[in-house]
């Protein structure tokens, strides 16, 4: 009995560790995926991909300078990315980093947002090791596609019912959160299909887990914090906003 | 400091070795065909072999092992997580269970053994795209994507992005130390409500910045065309050999990751 | 032979702040001229004028007797290369050879040609041996010089540089004076450049204009606009450290002099006669 | 008294750079000292390290006879305060007060404390009638004013700043540095500040310390300091202008001198003599 309670607390610590760390990066490690995963969703994206690279050239036609723009603002999304955020959960106080999709989906819209997701995810993969080549397909639709899209529905939603810009970038920043968690652990669950698992159990507690440790508090926190970014830029630098067509004129700026 | 722990990995691809002179092109085809390899390999000696290959290759071009270990935690602990939910999912032998608050969770022996395969393979894959990230500069990556037919504004996008991250991490950090000196983060909630203030202040710099860059680019005669010249080098003897050589090894290891053994 | 001719321009930015209102200067071909002036007096809009990055809302500007508004935007540029202030707004490109053949290669030249221009470039700022290096990885002195060369690259006939010196430590500061000093006596190249180094100006500099709250004080030799020393002292400026301390001499300790020394140079030939002129006076007198 | 010691530290970048390499320095209650050295020496990390931003991988830093490592964070951000080189790094609030206030509001001060410590701070650096501004409508002299003034309201025993004038007009220049001798004369704040300006050393600061590659060459009163020639050079630095005038006398010119003057005053005081000196001689010797 002793030697199974210890063995228990040994697995159970190991897990926490590897989701403590995994969930640091959260973008499913090279190698995982079995090749038709990889296949599939590299098909998924890559018209997402392509729609945005589209964008990307248009823009850029009538406006030269479109090109260093998202260049640099997918440049400070990354950075963004990098924020050592504190968050206090299960494992205690520990610092997590946000996505930035959320963030991005909101200044450059939907479809160049999966572009620099996908970038932002390429470099990652090369040089930080976090994530994967095989597996970039994957990531990138978790983090780009549905980040992105739901990121961006739930600004312009929440900007449709009059919600004010703090909780327009709050929902913005947590709904894209919430479903690149549940996009991984979709994916993740996918992986015990086919030998006789339960996807849906498999996926429940994929994101339970992520949701227990850090990363259900950096959601919210992530949230707060997009809703405060703008809200700094509304108050310091509207024109931005303007520019970039986040807000109309007559957007309120707070009300909490 | 709390920001970039992490280190990119070309920081050693600026040095002058025997993998950073090898063409870029057949680094890319070298990696993407092992990669491609490692996951369709049936048993965990391939990708066993290409981590141990990838570390006598590192260490062969003077690589710190600490940095090699330290970039490969996050990936390790990734592949722990997958261990435990093929081991709670797949297959029906247990191997061993426990009661937790009533429940009975149950390790099962196919789920680990085949979460140990893909553990192995994680490694195997990612210990190979190290070694290539720390042979070959950002710009060389461009080089060899623009072979492969990847779209332009992705390459540029992607030169572009990465040049500025440094740059930007480095006015962040010191934002981020102003904040601090000041007292700024001192609390939970006031820390969250500074890198409110600092991701602002990012956004309305970098937004500025491209502005300015804009304009040392127009006047460079930038009118929206490409913003990347990439020269292709042709092919050289050395090339060709390596890639002979490579099509030997595939396939040696086709047959060999057909093998069952386990 | 003038290069620029700058016909009273006037520039509101969109905000409403005028920050140039009637500039007029003429820029000669073959010099190396200054712009001096305090912070917020308009330089960098000024400079922006020159290679049409900003249009005026009254008065124009001729390059060769011509225009700018009559000039497709990429043949001034091919004229006209203009250096900002902070390098990092200005290298791009991951690697140096790839920023220098950016202009180049928008100027659609052939593959040779590029290469060309690029190593001649480079080899002009010294700069050759860095041709693969990736661009973060060089100094703050190593990153202006590929910024220059990047314009040098396109052939430029006149080159405005803004604040070249700042931020730089004082070897730094010598060596990109010394490379712009080259480049105008031995390739002709007009310089114009804002500063607020007044240090320099007489060390390298033909012509110095000085620039206040949008508008030009006066322009001329580095001596007679630092002989009028109300005009210095309004626009925010100092005399060069050697000219404060010969001013000192000349005004409070009567030491009779003709045009004030500026350089190192200067005061030390004026010294040195002095002091060696009193010391074999003496000698005459005693011997005598 | 002294007021902080660093001994023997080291510190190494991510990446691997070493910035410093074994920095020894005791910095004494109420001087002003300067940090002098080229780029990429590792002035701004040493400055980091003064209040704990960084941590040294070896060696430690005493402040007040106490290793930095057991003070709380907070502790040692009221007694150091650090002011970075570009003002727009460090103004985080829209309008001036709401920036100043940032920091007392952050120490948890009564209502009253924090808008009378805001109103000394900006009337000490005389921006009491800017008080209600958008940061965005400041000139630049005036956000590093603001900048000064936010780290003053946390009433610190230590400011360091780094390179403060780089990138100001000369008045504005002057007007910083008048700004800080008086802090440091008046309010006996002690003051470390890194700086490229190397005229200005002897005309504000009582040491300097000169810095090259991540270790610290010399330390000393400025006439120490400059009259060792070779070293200075050496560190990429270069002499005031009026020493570089006075060393040519001296060595080429043969003029007899002790110690090399190196500002205006001293300089004028020494010529003055001679010139004087050797008239008085002259009509001596002609009347006898
Ligand atoms: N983009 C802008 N929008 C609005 N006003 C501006 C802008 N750029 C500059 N100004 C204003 O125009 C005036 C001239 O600015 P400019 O940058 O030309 O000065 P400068 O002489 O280059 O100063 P410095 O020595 O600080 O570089 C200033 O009052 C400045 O505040
Ligand atoms: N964040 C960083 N990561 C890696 N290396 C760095 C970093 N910051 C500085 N360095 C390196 O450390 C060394 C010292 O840099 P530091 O910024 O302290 O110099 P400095 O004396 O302040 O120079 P400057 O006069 O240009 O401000 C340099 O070689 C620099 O390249
Ligand atoms: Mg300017
Ligand atoms: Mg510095």
């Amino acid at each position: 009995m002793s030697r199974s309670v210890a063995l228990f607390t040994g697995v159970f610590l190991l897990v926490f560790f590897a989701f403590g760390k995994a969930a640091y990066a959260m973008h499913i490690t090279e190698g995982i995926l079995p090749p038709r995963w990889v296949f599939t969703w590299f098909a998924v994206v890559i018209p997402f991909v392509g729609i945005g690279i589209y964008h990307v050239k248009r823009k850029k036609k009538a406006v030269p300078g479109y090109l260093p723009l998202v260049g640099m603002l997918g440049a400070a999304v990354f950075v963004f990315s990098c924020f050592p955020i504190p968050v206090i959960s299960l494992n205690g106080m520990a610092t997590s980093h946000p996505c930035g999709t959320g963030m991005s989906a909101v200044l450059l819209g939907p479809f160049v947002s999966v572009v620099v997701a996908a970038i932002a995810l390429l470099i990652q993969a090369l040089f930080l090791a976090h994530g994967g080549l095989t597996t970039l397909g994957g990531n990138i639709f978790s983090m780009g596609v549905l980040g992105s899209f739901s990121g961006y529905f739930a600004f312009k939603i929440a900007q449709r019912c009059k919600l004010s810009l703090f909780w327009c970038g709050f929902l913005a920043g947590t709904i894209s959160d919430l479903f690149t968690y549940l996009g991984t652990s979709i994916e993740l669950g996918l992986l015990v299909i086919n030998k006789g698992g339960s996807f849906l159990k498999a996926v429940a507690e994929i994101f339970g887990m992520f949701m227990m440790t850090s990363q259900g508090v950096l959601c919210i926190v992530e949230g707060v914090i997009v809703g405060f970014i703008l809200l700094f830029i509304y108050r310091r630098k509207p024109s931005i906003l303007l520019d970039l067509g986040v807000i109309k004129d007559a957007a309120k700026p707070v009300q909490m | 400091m709390g920001f970039l722990h992490h280190t990119f990995s070309d920081v050693y691809a600026r040095q002058n070795n025997w993998l950073t002179r090898i063409d870029v092109r057949v680094k890319l085809l070298y990696v993407i065909s092992l990669l491609v390899m490692n996951l369709l390999a049936k048993n965990i000696l391939i990708s066993i072999l290409f981590l141990s290959a990838s570390f006598i290759l590192l260490f062969s071009v003077k690589i710190p092992l600490k940095a090699t270990l330290r970039s490969m935690l996050i990936p390790l602990s990734f592949a722990i997580l997958i261990l435990f939910v093929k081991g709670l999912h797949e297959g029906e032998k247990e191997w061993m269970s426990f009661a937790v608050a009533g429940h009975t969770v149950s390790l099962k022996e196919e789920g680990l053994r085949s979460g140990l395969h893909t553990c192995a393979k994680a490694l195997g894959g990612i210990s190979l795209v190290i070694v290539f990230s720390c042979t070959t500069t950002i710009s060389r990556v461009c080089t060899g994507l623009k072979w492969f037919r990847v779209p332009n504004t992705i390459i540029e996008l992607l030169a572009f992005v990465y040049r500025y991250i440094f740059l930007l991490l480095d006015e962040v950090s010191t934002m981020w130390i102003a904040q601090k000196s000041r007292l700024g983060h001192s609390s939970w909630k006031k820390a969250i409500k500074s890198l409110g203030t600092l991701g602002g202040m990012l956004t309305i710099r970098a937004f500025e910045r491209s502005e300015r860059t804009y304009e040392a680019m127009r006047a460079r005669g930038y009118e929206g065309g490409g913003i990347l010249t990439i020269n292709l080098s042709p092919w050289k003897k050395r090339e060709y050999v390596f890639v002979i050589g490579m099509v030997l090894i595939l396939s040696l290891f086709i047959y060999a990751g057909n093998v069952q053994i386990w | 032979m003038v290069a620029l001719q700058i016909r009273n321009i006037r520039y509101r930015y969109h905000d409403g702040t005028y920050a140039l209102c009637g500039v007029c200067l003429d820029i000669q071909k073959g010099e190396f001229l200054a712009v001096l002036g305090p912070n917020g007096s308009g330089k960098t809009t000024l400079l922006k004028h020159l290679n049409g990055l900003l249009k005026p809302m009254e008065g124009e500007i001729l390059l060769e007797q011509k225009s700018l508004a009559q000039y497709s935007s990429r043949e001034i540029f091919q004229k006209v290369g203009i250096v900002f202030q902070d390098p990092n707004d200005q290298l791009f490109a991951p690697s140096v050879w790839e920023d220098v053949a950016f202009g180049p290669m928008n100027l659609g030249l052939s593959k040779n040609e590029i290469t060309h221009r690029v190593e001649e470039a480079l080899s002009l700022v010294g700069m050759l041996q860095h041709t693969n290096k990736a661009v973060d990885a060089l100094s703050f002195g190593q990153k202006k010089r590929v910024c220059i060369a990047g314009v040098l690259a396109m052939k430029p006939e006149v080159l405005v540089l803004d604040e070249p010196t700042c931020g730089l430590d004082p070897a730094g500061v010598t060596s990109i004076m010394t490379l712009l000093k080259e480049l105008n006596d031995k390739y002709g190249i007009t310089i114009v450049m804002a500063t607020n180094a007044v240090d320099l100006a007489p060390i390298y500099m033909d012509r110095l204009a000085i620039m206040y709250q949008g508008s030009i004080l006066t322009v001329g030799a580095p001596v007679d606009v630092f002989s009028n020393t109300d005009e210095i002292k309004h626009a925010c400026l100092e005399l060069p450290q050697i000219a404060q301390l010969m001013q000192v001499l000349r005004d409070e300790d009567n030491l009779p002099m003709g045009n004030l020394p500026l350089t190192v140079g200067e005061a030390r030939k004026f010294l040195a006669h002095r002091l060696n002129g009193i010391r074999l006076m003496i000698r005459d007198q005693v011997s005598a």
